[in-house]
């Protein structure tokens, strides 16, 4: 759909800008820094699962199953740091690698069982809510209290600041420019891309694409892990229910970032953007007095307009692209 | 409307009613109960002429909650009304707007009393698991036999309806030691889903005795699942918490006998008349009175009453004085 | 019948038909020769109305045809047979014959259970379309097309993937749908078969036509001459040279014995240095089969190969590619070209494993100047997606890669599959080049021609059998066809 | 079964837009849009045969919009099923104000229990819909267009199927069955939430694809979708029927879903790996023979 992706995000970018303007006028408050920088916090698990789910999405495949992990590593935090009593960061090293591992049990049936990972992870998402609800349920600590306690210095990861930036943001850039390298500068990237454009093709040229894919949906987990413990940070408690209603807006960022659906093409800067402008418009129609339950209809609309615009008119594109793109490249 | 920082903090110079706003929030959109809770709210608005603006999300979840608390901080509001869905989730938030000046209280669902002012309590989990028990027990011939019963309700992660559960299979034991909890199932608030879990209780369990059903989701949902299979109160008791008007016409065909709940849009109107009336600049003071347009004076009672240890002068519980038992003889005169 | 005035037609600011006129007459077979992106098939597929023209006009029996569709082009009487076969994988053989059509299922069913025999192919009306080899895909299309009756058929490269037996049932019906009226357009690049069966031959360059007439008042050297852009002329018979190497001692690069898999059995042969074997047969004989046996697609279950010494004997690709071996995909769409990624990505897609952990995008680019350059491939940028390339190009593309990675021996399985005169004549000289280096290569090929003048030895597979291998002298046409044929029975007979 | 009937219709009309190689995450707008719009009209004492034809334009209506984004703006058919589906939901808002539709009346409720020779009327109408499309999508010549389009987009344009048009009717098809869904909705369960169907969308995909409809596109059977959305319902009451402790509900499914479709998909790559031995070994056996 978009044959371009850089001129995609600069349609991004634009959005961006102007929502900032528009929200701006409608409510002067919205063009105060630290509220804009402090939203990253909203936003922050649905972009860090978006950037890798891209990964994903781009080996032609999907990962639901993220949101469950967030609610499973939360509680696996919990369990370990206040029932089993290890060290915090002991307890987050080990939750982070328990969506590793739920990630290895997508990959893995995914890539060597070939089954649809819609299904799979599906699946997943169910497994992984579920073994944290029993979790929970066996350690003795009622369900709906989840795990309170935690230190001030875990409380920190979400809501500190560095440099008079939130942590959420600086969470935000680190992740995206681990998901930045790795899929657009090094080799596994490109294994990436091939394994989406044509598996077959890439196990022609010598390229594991099993193991690639595999790797794919392990990262995903992590990146859910991740996810997991920086909303049990930014939410001082673990509970078992986090992320669940992060399924949609995952996928919206992955897709409004320009990725196609059904791989081989786009990358984690459109995700990164479209997860900006998703979480400020939140934010700008909230400040604009619009209430929660009817932002969707904005969302989708702006779905619609956006994608539509460009896709239809390649002439535009065609006319932006030159005028962007000064790059002379010889061939 | 934006407010100037800290001019509440002294309680001082008070604001002109129509520029204060006040942010009613319920766990989550599209239930009924919320939906009355905010038909009480918005009336007390317009009667005493502030601001009060309805934001919830869909789904009821802990980031979504927080993700609301923060823009209602960061577009100004003067105070927030919460029915919370969890007890300690939401601490930063509030935090963080009580910081900035913003008063908080709670209904339906409190928080850490830390972190609010009042809570506009509907009763205890005490009052509330026994008002389910002997909802059920009031309808038994024999009581005191052994009985099957069956809790059907939202989730296991709900803080409110799992704390009346559990309090009411306290109950149980002592008052009723021979009666048999044989399932808890889950409808997650969604009814398709909960017709089905419904009936299937019903077929697993065919000599059920009573089922309990304090959601406002499974409640009509499984009134409906007997309905369809033809029972009535006399077959299976089901009884539990939901709006009278999502209940009244199984009342009224005798698939249920009673239902209860409190008056759900009293509780609404009293969180954002407390909410407007601490933004006015007013001091709160556990043991004082408050005077409520139309509802006359509600007492603020310690938070020691809910069992909580933290107690503080300006921290404090006002409980709703009645709850409701909806029959055949009353339901037509409550319309929420 | 048909008539075409004028036709012009542009991609985006691509112009491919620069104004087209040509007709159409009862029995007569017309042969349009181009290359590469010439705009035969675009030509042709306005004319059954999947591609609308920018402007000028079809006239069909007389009638001026306005705005066609594929369903009214159908209605009087248009087919297109495809040059990539266009079928529905997941549905049978019988599916695939039967969908679309208008009439009774179960007679569509007897008259194509009765034009395969008459073929002689050998189709299973069962068969999922998804497990038919390339060569199985295009013969479906051509019954599919045959089927049809209609009145004017378009048989666009038809014979790519064929070998000589069957490409000679295939003539046979051809000629009777000539005599019983029908017109033809045939597409192709082999220029043997323009004589074999038409009537009047047409050369496209440009997206003009720059010859047309009667078959019999051309040569093939003038067929060449009209295909080949002006100044170029030398470079088709880019003549290939043959050597008979003394082999005596020397050891094979490549060493395969007694091989048994899927498909074939108790296969044996040798490639030495710098030789050009060629694998002969029939379509479906298992030529496909042991070559991907060999690169380690597929596991074979005894038998051992070895390359340059070293046992390879079921080395996953990976190793096998890091042993010195390289293979060209036969079905290049699904097995050879990364379509929705740059013609930079699609060469350096093997050779970025010599990078490091992170790609270097300057070495990418050098390598890819590199073998853009040296293999002519026409691009207008590396940033090119692969898919907008013609076929010759991407062909090109997917030899690229193979020869980044050094290869001792490169496998080719049908590398010339639909690709024009020139192109071809350039993969020939790629070839003699490598042989000069000393890479061998080990080419399956369908083109009797192409396999006959090119293999300094040919051994031939039947039935997954290869018993037969003809010395250099022993190769010319008849032997190659006795031997896909498995009647061959020694080099005295073959001289008779 | 009864409590599947609704999975059925939805996963009917979804497999409809699989078979193209499209997806419509809107259902469950549909649904709710159509439940609060009709158990409205049914409430406040409409005819049954108003809410049904108010149903199909409703279900029609979006179907239309989909088909138009998706072939006409050229957006990919997740994207665009999605943004409806958000629209869909806060239109369902604002119709209803947030409000329940409660108060349905019996006759309406009534629907889905009436039997016929001990069988539930309902029950039986979607089944013999259910065995008829499946009549029509593999036997009638057109039918087979669906699966053609999915299978191969370029081959069916040079076939001369309108694939276009197919693949709108396949998203007006989708939007109707979500529509009648809503009605068997209204009938089933009384009062309709304004989250009426929320989430079904994925459990309707996972029910095709659980009965072997490709996400891909081109392959399945309205039957085994029917089959799929069966297995996936039963599970959720089989498990309160095995006594199972709650919580536990969750992992179990998620279990079984998985087990269910790795096996699945084990069984037939080994059934492909085999035919495909058995057909080129038959090439080798046939020159023995012949010896
Ligand atoms: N759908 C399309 N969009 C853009 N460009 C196209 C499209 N189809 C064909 N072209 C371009 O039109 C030109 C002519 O293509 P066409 O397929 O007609 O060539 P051809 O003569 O059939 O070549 P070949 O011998 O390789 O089959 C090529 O440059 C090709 O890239
Ligand atoms: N369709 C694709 N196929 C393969 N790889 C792709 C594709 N699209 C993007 N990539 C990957 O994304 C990376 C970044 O894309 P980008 O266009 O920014 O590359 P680049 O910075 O120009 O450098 P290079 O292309 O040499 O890596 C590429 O290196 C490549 O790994
Ligand atoms: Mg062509
Ligand atoms: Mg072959």
């Amino acid at each position: 759909m978009f044959t371009k992706i850089p001129k995609w995000n600069l349609t991004l970018f634009i959005l961006i800008v102007l929502e900032i303007l528009v929200f701006g006028m409608i409510n002067p408050r919205f063009w105060n820094i630290s509220i804009l920088l402090n939203s990253f916090n909203d936003f922050i698990a649905i972009a860090i699962i978006g950037f890798f789910v891209t990964m994903v999405v781009i080996t032609g495949g999907i990962d639901i199953s993220g949101v469950s992990i967030i609610g499973l590593s939360s509680v696996v935090t919990g369990l370990l740091f206040q029932v089993a009593g290890l060290n915090i960061w002991a307890s987050v090293l080990c939750a982070v690698l328990t969506g590793g591992l739920c990630g290895l049990l997508n990959g893995v049936l995914i890539a060597y069982g070939r089954v649809q990972a819609m299904v799979i992870t599906l699946g997943g998402m169910l497994l992984y809510s579920g073994i944290a609800i029993v979790l929970v349920g066996l350690s003795g600590v009622s369900t709906y209290e989840g795990f309170t306690g935690f230190p001030e210095s875990f409380g920190q990861i979400a809501n500190g600041m560095v440099l008079g930036l939130p942590n959420a943001v600086i969470i935000f850039f680190i992740m995206f420019l681990v998901a930045y390298i790795l899929l657009h500068r090094t080799r596994f990237g490109r294994y990436v891309y091939l394994s989406g454009v044509n598996q077959n093709t890439a196990e022609y040229v010598g390229i594991h694409t099993r193991k690639v894919l595999t790797a794919a949906y392990v990262l995903s987990g992590l990146s859910a892990g991740i996810a997991g413990v920086v909303l049990t940070s930014y939410l001082g408690s673990a509970r078992s229910d986090y992320g669940a209603e992060y399924l949609m807006p995952i996928l919206t960022v992955v897709v409004l970032g320009g990725t196609l659906i059904t791989g081989g093409k786009g990358g984690v800067v459109g995700t990164a953007l479209a997860s900006i402008i998703l979480g400020f418009m939140q934010v700008g129609l909230q400040m604009a007095g619009v209430a929660t339950q009817y932002i969707g209809l904005a969302t989708g609309v702006l779905l619609i307009v956006s994608v539509a615009f460009l896709g239809i008119n390649s002439d535009f594109r065609f006319n932006v692209k030159r005028i962007i793109t000064h790059k002379p490249n010889g061939g | 409307g934006s407010k100037e920082e800290g001019g509440s903090k002294d309680g001082g110079k008070k604001k002109d009613a129509k520029d204060i706003q006040v942010v009613f929030i319920p766990k989550m959109t599209g239930n009924a109960f919320f939906e009355s809770g905010n038909d009480g709210a918005q009336e007390m608005a317009k009667k005493v002429g502030f601001k009060v603006k309805y934001d919830g999300a869909p789904e009821g979840t802990v980031a979504n909650q927080v993700q609301i608390i923060n823009s209602a901080v960061n577009s100004g509001a003067d105070a927030i009304a919460i029915s919370s869905v969890t007890s300690d989730g939401l601490n930063q938030a509030l935090k963080k707007a009580l910081d900035a000046g913003i008063k908080v209280v709670t209904w339906d669902s409190d928080v850490d009393p830390k972190y609010r002012s009042v809570y506009i309590n509907q009763g205890t989990p005490e009052i509330l698991g026994k008002m389910l028990v002997d909802m059920a027990a009031e309808q038994m011939e024999q009581p005191d036999d052994a009985k099957k019963i069956a809790w059907f309700y939202s989730s296991p992660t709900v803080p409110d309806q799992n704390s009346w559960v559990n309090y009411a299979n306290k109950y149980i034991k002592e008052k009723y030691p021979k009666w048999e909890v044989v399932t808890t199932q889950y409808g997650d608030a969604n009814e398709q889903k909960s017709l089905q879990v419904g009936e299937s209780i019903l077929s697993s369990y065919p000599d059920i005795d009573a089922i309990i059903c304090p959601d406002s989701t499974a409640l009509p949902a499984m009134a409906q699942a007997a309905e369809n299979k033809g029972l009535k109160a006399k077959d299976v008791i089901i009884t539990g918490f939901a709006s009278p008007n999502s209940m009244r016409q199984f009342i009224e065909n005798g698939t249920i006998n009673n239902h209860g709940l409190w008056d759900v849009k009293d509780q609404g109107a009293l969180a954002v008349y407390v909410a407007y009336w601490l933004a006015q600049g007013n001091a709160l003071k556990v043991g004082d009175s408050i005077e409520v347009p139309d509802m006359g004076t509600v007492k603020v009672e310690p938070n020691s009453i809910q069992g909580y240890d933290y107690t503080a002068d300006d921290s404090g519980i006002i409980v709703l004085p009645e709850r409701i038992v909806f029959t055949k003889d009353n339901t037509n005169d409550y319309n929420f | 019948m048909v008539r075409l005035e004028g036709i012009r037609k542009s991609f985006n600011r691509n112009t491919v038909l620069q104004g087209i006129t040509l007709e159409l007459n009862e029995s007569e077979v017309i042969s349009i020769i181009g290359g590469n992106g010439a705009g035969k098939s675009t030509l042709m597929k306005i004319l059954t109305g999947i591609y609308q023209p920018d402007s000028g006009t079809i006239e069909i029996s007389g009638e001026r045809a306005g705005n066609l569709n594929p369903n009214s082009a159908h209605e009087r009487g248009i087919y297109l047979v495809p040059q990539e076969p266009l079928l529905f994988p997941n549905m049978t053989v019988e599916q695939n014959l039967t969908i679309g059509f208008g009439k009774n299922k179960h007679e569509v069913k007897e008259e194509s259970i009765k034009l395969i025999r008459e073929l002689g192919w050998d189709l299973d009306l069962k068969r999922l379309a998804a497990t038919l080899s390339i060569a199985e895909q295009q013969q479906l299309e051509i019954i599919k097309g045959l089927l049809r009756k209609s009145k004017v058929l378009i048989l666009d490269e038809p014979t790519s993937t064929l070998t000589f037996s069957e490409t000679a049932a295939l003539f046979k019906v051809i000629e009777q749908l000539k005599n019983s009226g029908v017109g033809i357009f045939y597409i192709t690049h082999r220029l043997d078969e323009v004589f074999q069966i038409s009537t009047h031959a047409v050369i496209l360059r440009d997206g003009q036509v720059t010859l047309k007439g009667k078959i019999d008042e051309f040569t093939k050297d003038m067929l060449i001459q009209g295909l080949l852009p002006v100044g170029n002329e030398a470079h088709y018979e880019s003549r290939f040279e043959k050597r008979m190497a003394e082999r005596q001692g020397e050891e094979a690069v490549l060493k395969v014995e007694n091989l048994v898999g899927d498909g074939f059995k108790n296969i044996s042969f040798e490639v030495y240095k710098g030789e050009v074997v060629g694998l002969a047969g029939l379509v479906g004989a298992g030529r496909t089969e042991i070559a991907e046996a060999i690169y380690g697609i597929n596991r074979m279950k005894s038998g051992k190969v070895y390359l340059d010494g070293k046992d390879i004997t079921n080395f996953s690709i990976n190793q096998a590619m890091n042993s010195g071996l390289a293979y060209i995909p036969e079905d290049r769409f699904l097995h050879g070209v990364f379509s929705i990624s740059s013609v930079r990505h699609n060469i350096t897609a093997q050779i970025i494993k010599r990078h490091g952990l992170f790609t270097k995008k300057k070495l990418e680019e050098q390598v890819a100047n590199r073998y853009i350059d040296r293999l002519r491939i026409k691009v207008s940028s590396q940033d090119d997606e692969m898919k907008s390339l013609s076929g010759g190009n991407q062909q090109k593309t997917v030899i690229a890669r193979a020869l980044s990675m050094n290869p001792k021996l490169i496998i080719m399985d049908e590398p010339t599959r639909g690709i024009d005169a020139a192109a071809r004549g350039d993969i020939y000289s790629i070839m003699t080049e490598l042989k000069n280096q000393g890479i061998s290569i080990l080419l399956i090929s369908s083109d009797l021609e192409e396999i006959e003048r090119i293999s300094d030895r040919i051994y031939a597979v039947y039935q997954g059998t290869c018993d037969v291998c003809l010395s250099l002298d022993e190769i010319n046409a008849a032997n190659v066809m006795k031997a896909a044929f498995g009647t061959y029975e020694g080099s005295d007979q073959a001289d008779v | 079964m009864k409590s599947s009937l609704l999975y059925i219709v939805l996963a009917v009309g979804m497999t409809f837009v699989l078979l193209t190689g499209n997806l419509d995450i809107s259902v469950g707008g549909t649904l709710g849009l159509t439940a609060a719009v009709c158990g409205t009209i049914l409430r406040d004492g409409g005819s049954i045969l108003t809410a049904v034809i108010v149903a199909i334009l409703i279900g029609a209506g979006v179907g239309l919009i989909n088909g138009f984004g998706v072939i006409k703006l050229n957006i990919s058919s997740f994207i665009m099923t999605l943004a409806i589906l958000s629209i869909t939901r806060v239109l369902q808002v604002i119709y209803t104000n947030g409000k329940w539709v409660e108060n349905i009346p019996a006759k309406v409720k009534g629907l889905s229990n009436i039997g016929i020779f001990g069988m539930n009327v309902l029950t039986v109408i979607v089944i013999v819909g259910v065995i008829l499309v499946q009549v029509y999508l593999t036997k009638s010549s057109k039918g087979r267009y669906y699966n053609a389009i999915g299978d191969n987009r370029d081959g069916a344009v040079s076939l001369g199927i309108p694939v276009n048009r197919y693949i709108a009717y396949s998203f007006v098809i989708s939007g109707i069955c979500a529509a009648l869904a809503g009605l068997i909705f209204v009938s089933q369960i009384g009062f309709v939430s304004t989250n009426a169907g929320a989430g079904i969308e994925l459990t309707v995909i996972a029910a095709c694809v659980l009965g072997g409809v490709s996400l891909i596109g081109g392959i399945g059977t309205v039957v085994g979708a029917a089959l799929g959305a069966i297995i996936l319902t039963s599970i959720n009451s089989a498990l309160v029927y095995m006594k199972v402790p709650a919580f536990w509900n969750s992992t179990i499914s998620g279990s079984l879903l998985i087990i269910i479709v790795v096996i699945d998909a084990l069984l037939a790559f080994k059934a492909n790996q085999k035919a495909r031995k058995v057909r080129l070994n038959a090439r080798v056996l046939q020159k023995e023979a012949h010896d």
